[in-house]
């Protein structure tokens, strides 16, 4: 492992607060994109029938 | 002369068109009685030709400044009496207060504040405002909603008297106005067929 | 157009028009800033400046919404639509009407309320001068955030959300006028800077403002 | 064919359903590779460890001021041409650049603790940051608000206009306030003190990462709105019928 000195809490912390939020968008952004997928597969579906 | 023409015009609500290919001139002197089941599409076409909204395809040609529209909301100010109400949009339109209280019976009224007048009442006051216009085509979204019958019998005398004077009036209204050569139009052959139009009338359209 | 002014004067002092409520709010803003920061001359001093702007720009972000929302609601924002105005001259005279209503007591009010706060005398005529100038533009700003929120139930949180940003070249300007008068005697910068924010709001915005109430009505 | 027809929805689905995986796969190759290469950076002689935290600041302000740029443009596009799809572009950047202003105030914040001794520091580019960050909620907000959709693409857009001339506006007035602590742009070249190429290589390619990032979220969120309001107007027309 690599020694990140004194600063080691701001570097994590930093790293770990960004890769959260960018995870957390990622997910959001597919999982909206899933919703809606389905949600629309379901009424195409109805539509067909 | 047409105070209004109206070629091949389609309106939409709700990013959908409502009604399409509608055509009609009105002239001097002529009233026009939009009819249709609810929905269809009335308010929406008399709110385009009003100009408070935009046409989705289609003409509407008639001059500048010669609409007075009138719908379900009087715009009237609760703190004002009605004659300053009226004065006000006398003031804006350039037209005469002191006729246009006669013609509706409100000359008792004149000086009580908005506010204290009965629903009737307001709607008499919010009619009386097209005379303040001095402008010559009325648009009307059911006009005489809660007016008595003695209200909407003085109400078809002053449409009489609009028309018999140059004017011209189009108009949504189950009632009977008493007006003697009024046409109709049905909106209903009218009614937009779904599908996919050259230019789009909204997300609706765009994405249908 | 001046009937409009007129009218919107008239009702803002009648009943129930909400005059001088702006005024009564900055009052007891200016009341309740020695009980949070506490009554020393050296604690308030500093920070009287920002206070009054603040204050004012609260006050007068309090009674936006009623800009356009009463017309929308009684009709007459359709019926002034249609009349022979034009919707960007209906948006000035308005925000006109809100400023003179409402800007024009804060300003009044403030020297007085400068003295609560124990604003030192040389900066008085520059608090007065800085509002004179940049209120405005509040008011302005305020009538487009008012235009763009008009049809929305909920609208009023979302009108603050909106318009606070764009109050801050104002609110920094403002501040900084009345800072650099007292501290060096030359505020021709920002006095310079916030002359030309007030004239391209009241220049610019009205169009943009006449552009969302045009959404709002269709 | 011109460049519009991409603007098409059925069109616009087909095509970056194409680019799709090639965005997200160049997005998750750069992105990772450009941070944990940051990450191994050896320390700086003056700042030590905490170095490392450009390689996610610098890539994130750069693109929440590129982002509005690009929602400017989108919005300029759907109130000029009237082209859907870019009012929804438009729509589907804000998040991600509200996302990628937290993350560079969050970093720059972080960073700042042990450099200035303080959290937060109103610093003008800091500052500048904050109010950005606002005009991303604001924006947001309004489209969250504003039920029917053709009415909130039209806000929105002149939202983004008059935003847009405040934002720039915000951040003069905002250094003419406080001239501040902050480093000037490090990789300007005409600065004498350029960055190493040790710093700089990896740099670069966290920055195109995070470009290539957005791009790949842009794209997905945007198809998410093209569905939803497909959706809506399946069922408008459903409604009408």
């Amino acid at each position: 492992m690599i020694d990140l000195g004194k600063y080691a809490g701001t570097v994590l912390a930093a790293y770990g607060i960004s890769v959260l939020l960018l995870v957390g968008l990622v997910w959001h952004s597919i999982a909206a994109n899933t919703r809606a997928r389905r949600a629309l597969e379901k009424q195409e579906g109805r539509k067909d029938a | 002369m047409s105070l209004l023409a109206v070629h091949d015009l389609a309106v939409s609500r709700g990013g959908l068109r409502a009604v399409e290919g509608v055509s009609f001139t009105l002239n001097a002197g002529e009233a026009l009685i939009l009819r249709g089941p609810n929905g269809v599409g009335k308010t929406t076409l008399l709110r385009t030709i009003a100009g408070l909204q935009p046409a989705t395809a289609g003409l509407i040609e008639m001059a500048e400044d010669a609409v007075a529209y009138a719908a379900h909301a009087d715009g009237l100010k609760g703190a004002l009496t009605v004659a300053e109400n009226l004065r006000f949009w006398a003031q804006i339109f350039g037209g005469e207060v002191g006729a246009a209280l006669a013609a509706m019976d409100l000359e008792a009224l004149a000086d009580r504040p908005a506010a204290s007048l009965s629903a009737g009442q307001k709607r008499r006051t919010g009619l009386a405002r097209l005379l303040v216009t001095g402008r010559p085509l009325w648009v009307l979204d059911e006009p005489t909603v809660s007016l008595d019958a003695a209200s909407v019998a003085r109400f078809g005398a002053v449409l009489r008297g609009h028309l018999a004077g140059g004017g011209a009036a189009l108009m949504a209204t189950h009632i009977d106005l008493g007006l003697e050569g009024a046409r109709e139009l049905d909106l209903t052959p009218y009614r937009a067929r779904p599908g996919r139009a050259e230019k789009p009338a909204g997300f609706n359209e765009a994405f249908g | 157009m001046l009937a409009l002014l007129t009218r919107d004067l008239r009702l803002a002092t009648r009943a129930g028009g909400g005059f001088g409520l702006g005024v009564a709010f900055f009052l007891i803003l200016c009341t309740l800033v020695p009980f949070g920061v506490g009554a020393d001359t050296s604690a308030l001093r500093p920070i009287a400046p920002g206070i009054l702007w603040l204050g004012a720009l609260l006050a007068c972000l309090l009674s936006l919404d009623r800009i356009f929302a009463l017309d929308h609601e009684d009709g007459s924002l359709d019926l002034l639509a249609t009349a022979p105005l034009p919707l960007e001259g209906t948006v000035a005279i308005k925000a006109l009407a809100h400023w003179i209503t409402t800007g024009l007591p804060l300003i009044a009010a403030a020297p007085l309320f400068g003295l609560l706060l124990h604003l030192p005398a040389e900066a008085m005529p520059w608090l007065v001068i800085s509002l004179l100038i940049g209120t405005p533009a509040l008011s302005m700003l305020g009538a487009f955030g008012a235009a763009i929120t008009v049809g929305l139930r909920r609208g009023g949180l979302l009108l603050s959300l909106l318009v606070l940003p764009l109050y801050i070249p104002t609110l920094i300007f403002g501040t900084e006028l009345i800072r650099r008068a007292v501290a060096s005697g030359d505020p021709t910068t920002p006095l310079v800077f916030l002359a030309g924010i007030t004239a391209g709001v009241v220049a610019l915005i009205p169009f943009a403002a006449a552009a969302a109430l045009r959404v709002n009505l269709r | 064919m011109s460049i519009w027809e991409y603007a098409n929805p059925v069109k616009f689905m087909r095509t970056s359903g194409a680019i799709l995986p090639f965005a997200v796969a160049g997005a998750v190759v750069c992105t990772v590779g450009g941070v944990v290469w940051g990450f191994l950076t050896p320390d700086d002689f003056r700042q030590g460890s905490t170095v490392k935290i450009v390689f996610l600041h610098v890539p994130a302000a750069m693109m929440a001021i590129n982002i509005w740029v690009m929602m400017l443009v989108a919005s300029l596009i759907w109130l000029i041409r009237r082209h859907h799809v870019s009012a929804l572009a438009a729509k589907a950047a804000a998040p991600i650049g509200a996302v990628m202003t937290l993350i560079a105030l969050a970093t720059g914040a972080i960073w700042g603790q042990p450099m200035w001794g303080t959290w937060w520091e109103w610093d003008p580019r800091l500052t500048s940051f904050l109010i950005l960050l606002l005009f991303y909620l604001g924006y947001i907000a309004l489209w969250a608000s504003v039920e029917d959709v053709d009415s909130a693409a039209d806000l929105t857009g002149v939202l983004c206009l008059v935003g847009s001339v405040f934002a720039l506006l915000s951040r003069y007035a905002v250094l003419f306030w406080n001239q501040g602590l902050h480093q000037g742009a490090s990789l300007s070249v005409q600065s004498g003190e350029r960055m190493s190429a040790i710093y700089r290589y990896p740099l670069y390619l966290s920055m195109l990462g995070f470009l290539l990032l957005f791009v790949a979220l842009v794209l997905i969120r945007t198809r998410t709105e093209i569905r939803r309001r497909r959706l809506a107007a399946l069922q408008a027309r459903e409604m009408r019928a």
